[in-house]
């Protein structure tokens, strides 16, 4: 009798923990059947980063951001730096969301979209409403042999203890940071850390690396929140399609 | 070498395309197979296939290739994709099939307003979507997710019972909600805009279109596929479309990125108008 | 046994208000609402399930029952809003975005709460809200872009009655509107810790045949170092030019 | 009526002007202001700046001959710049041709940005939003400060928990506040300015490097005793101050109504058409006025 009265405790404490661990230094983290934080779910940054990485004053239809850039800085080379200033002059054309191109890594995250995370042991994938981008992370495997250039680079990931580690390469050239012109060349690496910091919020980390382009790795960091609103899905945003719709099916009148 | 997987595809679809309309009549095998179980219970089709069916003309296999490399195969003549209704045409309502004859007629060379949608880089709406080039069926916890290496396009299909999107929002392919009826996948497409066709051939349809498709895994390499399109503006009656999958058994394949959009120079002409 | 079945049920109880427990509070016992605030969501573009346009993404919709009801006339305003939303819209001109617009027009916003006014800091165009706790509103006639905004606490939930608006405010980009004789009930409700419940409820018997309801959630924006910057859109020049001459 | 005019906020001004000025300076020393749960002095309440006529000019106080033309002849119209001692802003050489080509441009204004700020509806900045006309509401949440002033429902949000600035790439029309308790002095540190705001109608102008340092005293219960440090590198060649009294509203229940100022702007279109005329009729000039402060 006395056992079974234990187990009856344990199982109402095990119910009660989420409540109780919320509140705490110690947030209960969704779990994966194989243990692993279950990332999976639909998520949004909100940060202004898509505009500018960097700290930043309003502008018409830009909202004045933070900056997301650990010590506010990028550390261009002389040259690449240059490059940037002229892409900036340019920005209006030359940004390459203008076109609605894939927007890269890590500027899909934090384009002001939702996505959507599925997870299993040995594959994750990213489905994002912004010009239906896709990312798949296989993890435990090798980058297959480049030179390969993609648009969304080649992602691959791991588990450090709670953080999912995506390792990124074979980039093009033709993507952006932001639409400031930061910028990159397809000698760009991104190392990616999801780490879940509760069951609501994801926070992410990338480093960046290019050798051709920046004097120092640099980083970026911001949460991504989970969309918590009933019924949530990514819908779509194919904005290459924008006013170029037809009326095949209209009735002739 | 840059071993991107450029986007060709006239190319490609005239390689898929060889022999695959005969392979699409044959009969699915007798012993019924039951497919192993995802940790979630779903009946495990995940996987890498090839659709064997034809974006060019659903309604004529005689007619298999694009554009230049076009090659009428009179073998194949009269038969279609097209299960039902028996004639295995598409049944148009007479003032559908009046605006679709000049653009039917044209195809070859079509001026730019009757370009084929797909061509453009838009999404191929469904079932075109998994009748276009290869896919891949992905099983995490309470969902089917399906990439198409074409367009990098994905559809999310729910399998957790939750309602459909409100109507009034239409998308490239559709809001799908999916159940599992014994070993088959019934899935129930609605929310699709009207700017995609099955095929080459205008074979257009509004945006009342509801797509019910059931993907029956008959082997371990071998998915049978069928969708009922249903759609009063303007079909006089649903009409049922059958292709199947066959499983990419390359060991270690993935599916790849293909850009389309940022590949392709005529679109970005077709980009450049005022405003982002 | 007995004791087992008592012991478990008063866990039960404890473990129960999950949201209750893991709130922070007040000195005097309210949820503490204050902190950053943010609707991660597009009804600033549609509060009604939209598909995507260019700069304006998709959305499902906030409205219950995905339907304002309208009356005839209203219903045709709208549409005609809707037609010339561009020119239409007040916040093309940088004008005050009224209540709840100023909950969902994807900028951060702040609540600063003590017992007996609640204030909300928004960073478009340095909107601000004064709640008074437990006062009546004053007596109107009076047409002010935000609204006169009185606050009581029911349970944990923050209820803010609001009225005294002007016919010159939008729900949203599409050209959902109302007149003077707007009232507004906005319920605040705590989650959790890092999320609101936002319910309002829409009265106008001018305009729309019964009350009706939206809702989303608000998301507390946890990013680092977090803190409302400006939105001074008065300043840009495209703003001045749409607003003038007038 | 629906809108409280100006000119009743302006008569709320005078009553509280005359309560605040019974108030002795000898007290202020044995007065202990009330404390909050956090520990800070409660310096809430709804509050009046004496600087009536800073906003018109810094360093000369309101026009006399304005006063005549609006009937405001007798009223109190102090100076609030204290240092340096001839009561003028320090400009460095480059920002005083500036603002001398200011002076000529506010004379026939052509462009949005000949016209003040404060008549654009922009936001005033810190310090001129303690002295433009409209009183102000001091909120204190735990570790906090608010400022919610009436003119232009501007309102400034003062952490109290010695977080950094902002980045200083980043640039606010009202900077970026941060303040910390000296005693019964409010100290708030004030960085990250634009260059768009001016000190007042006279075009006091600044540059980006503008910082503000302002204490905020409480002197006894109805008076704050208020002073600012204005520092920038470019534009000023050394720090100078002002100064004035802040005093509290006798009117307990008096609550802040809205101000929507860009939403009823109609001054700025026809003061441009004047100037572009003027302007081109060859007309030139500077804007000046008599010293009227005392």
């Amino acid at each position: 009798m006395i056992l079974r009265s234990v187990c009856v405790l344990v199982a109402v404490a095990t119910l009660a923990i989420p409540s109780a661990v919320v509140a705490g230094q110690n947030p209960q983290i969704p779990r994966a059947a194989d243990g692993k934080p279950d990332l999976s779910g639909v998520w949004q940054a909100a940060t202004t980063a898509n505009w500018n990485l960097l700290p930043h004053a309003a502008e018409k239809d830009v909202p004045a951001g933070l900056g997301v850039v650990e010590g506010n800085e990028i550390p261009y080379n002389a040259a690449a730096a240059a490059q940037q200033r002229q892409n900036f002059a340019n920005r209006a054309q030359a940004d390459p969301e203008t076109r609605c191109f894939l927007p890269g890594v890590p500027r899909i995250m934090y384009m002001p979209f939702p996505f959507q995370i599925f997870q299993t042991p040995g594959h994750i994938a990213m489905a994002f409403e912004y010009v239906h981008a896709v990312r798949r992370i296989f993890l435990n495997t090798p980058h297959p042999e480049g030179p390969i250039e993609w648009w969304m680079g080649d992602s691959r990931g791991r588990w450090e203890g709670d953080t999912l580690v995506v390792d990124v390469v074979h980039f093009t050239n033709q993507t952006w940071f932001d639409r400031t012109g930061n910028f990159h060349s397809e000698g760009l690496h991104v190392v990616e850390r999801y780490t879940p910091i509760g069951p609501n919020h994801i926070h992410y980390e990338a480093t960046i690396e290019d050798p051709n382009v920046f004097t120092r790795p640099w980083k970026i960091s911001f949460p991504l929140y989970r969309r918590l609103e009933k019924g949530i899905r990514v819908l779509d945003y194919e904005c290459y399609a924008f006013g170029l719709e037809r009326t095949w099916y209209k009735p002739t009148e | 070498m840059i071993r991107c997987r450029p986007f060709l595809p006239v190319l490609a679809l005239g390689s898929l395309l060889a022999g695959a309309a005969v392979d699409a009549q044959q009969e699915a095998p007798a012993v019924p197979y039951t497919p192993p179980r995802t940790p979630d219970g779903q009946p495990d089709i995940q996987g890498i296939y090839n659709p064997v069916g034809t974006f060019y003309n659903i309604e004529d296999l005689e007619y298999q290739s694009l554009y230049q490399q076009f090659k009428p195969n009179p073998a194949m003549r009269g038969r279609s994709l097209i299960i039902d209704p028996p004639d295995g045409k598409i049944p148009f309502q007479p003032w559908a099939a009046e605006k679709r004859k000049p653009i039917y007629e044209l195809h070859l060379d079509p001026p730019p307003d009757w370009v084929d949608p797909n061509a453009q880089c838009w999404p191929q709406g469904v079932p075109r979507h998994v009748n276009n080039r290869e896919f891949e069926i992905f099983q995490p916890p309470g969902h089917v997710v399906i990439f198409n290496l074409a367009h990098h396009t994905y559809r999310v299909i729910p399998v957790d019972g939750s309602p459909h999107i409100p109507g009034n929002i239409k998308l490239w392919v559709g809001d799908s909600r999916g159940r599992w009826e014994g070993n088959t996948l019934v899935v129930d497409v609605t929310n699709n805009n009207d700017q995609t066709w099955f095929d080459v051939m205008a074979s257009f349809h509004s945006d009342e279109l509801r797509v019910t498709e059931h993907f029956t895994p008959v082997s371990r390499d071998r998915i049978e596929y069928r969708a009922v399109m249903t759609d009063p503006k303007v079909y006089t009656r649903p009409w049922t479309f059958a292709i199947h999958f066959n499983r990419n058994k390359e060991p270690g394949v993935e599916v790849w990125e293909e850009a389309c959009v940022e590949a392709n120079r005529k679109n970005i002409d077709l980009l450049e108008r005022p405003g982002r | 046994m007995r004791r087992a079945v008592i012991i478990a049920v008063a866990l039960v109880t404890l473990g129960a208000p999950a949201a209750a427990q893991s709130i922070g509070r007040t000195p005097d016992g309210r949820p503490d609402l204050s902190g950053i605030w943010q609707a991660i969501n597009t009804a600033g573009v549609n509060i009604l399930p939209h598909h995507a346009e260019p700069d304006m993404p998709a959305g499902l919709g906030v409205v219950e029952g995905n339907e304002i009801p309208y009356n005839p006339s209203a219903a045709a305003k709208q549409r005609e809003n809707y037609a010339n939303r561009a020119k239409l819209d007040p916040v093309n001109k940088c004008f005050l975005p009224g209540v709840p617009r100023a909950t969902y027009m994807g900028f951060p916003f702040q609540i600063v709460q003590t017992p007996n006014q609640v204030t909300i800091l928004y960073e478009y165009a340095h909107t601000v809200r004064n709640v008074f706790m437990n006062s009546p509103h004053p007596k109107g006639p009076i047409e002010w872009w935000m609204g006169d905004s009185r606050g009581r606490w029911e349970g944990d939930t923050l209820v803010v009655d609001v009225v005294h608006f002007n016919d010159q405010t939008w729900f949203d980009r599409a050209g959902n509107h109302h007149s003077e004789a707007l009232h507004v009930v906005e319920r605040y409700t705590p989650i959790d810790r890092d999320h609101l419940s936002y319910e309002v409820t829409i009265e106008d018997p001018k305009v729309f045949t019964r009350s009706w309801k939206m809702s989303m959630p608000l998301y507390r924006r946890i990013d680092r170092n977090m803190q409302i910057l400006e939105y001074e859109c008065a300043a840009f020049e495209e703003a001045f030019n749409l607003a003038g001459p007038r | 009526m629906t809108h409280r005019t100006l000119g009743g906020i302006l008569a709320a001004v005078g009553v509280a002007i005359s309560l605040g000025s019974i108030t002795v300076a000898g007290q202020a020393d044995r007065w202990i202001p009330s404390k909050l749960a956090d520990g800070q002095p409660d310096m809430q309440g709804h509050w009046i700046s004496d600087a009536v006529g800073g906003a018109h000019s810094v360093e000369d106080g309101r026009d006399p001959d304005a006063d005549v033309i609006q009937g405001r002849v007798g009223e109190r119209n102090p100076l609030i710049i204290v240092a340096p001692p001839d009561n003028r802003i320090p400009y460095t050489p480059a920002f005083a041709a500036r603002r001398q080509q200011l002076l000529r441009d506010i004379f026939t204004p052509v462009r949005p940005e000949h016209v003040d700020p404060h008549v654009r509806a922009l936001l005033d900045g810190v310090p001129r939003n303690g002295y433009v006309p409209g009183g102000m509401q001091f909120l204190q949440a735990p570790r906090s400060v608010m400022i919610l002033y009436e003119s232009n429902h501007a309102w400034r949000f003062i952490p109290l928990d010695g977080r950094p600035h902002a980045p200083q790439s980043l640039k606010l029309f009202m900077g970026d506040s941060r303040g910390r308790w000296e005693g019964n002095t409010l100290v708030v540190d004030v960085t990250n300015f634009n260059e768009d705001t001016w000190l007042d109608s006279h075009g006091s102008i600044h540059s980006d490097a503008l910082h503000v340092v302002e204490r905020w005293t409480l002197v006894g219960p109805t008076r704050i005793q208020y002073e600012a440090t204005l520092e920038d590198s470019k534009a000023f060649s050394r720090p100078w101050k002002i100064a004035f009294a802040v005093n509290r509203r006798p009117d307990k229940a008096y609550e802040i109504f809205e101000d929507s100022r860009w939403e009823g702007e109609r001054a700025v279109t026809p003061i441009l058409e004047v100037g572009r005329k003027d302007k081109a009729a060859g007309v030139t000039g500077i804007h000046e006025h008599k010293r009227g402060g005392r």
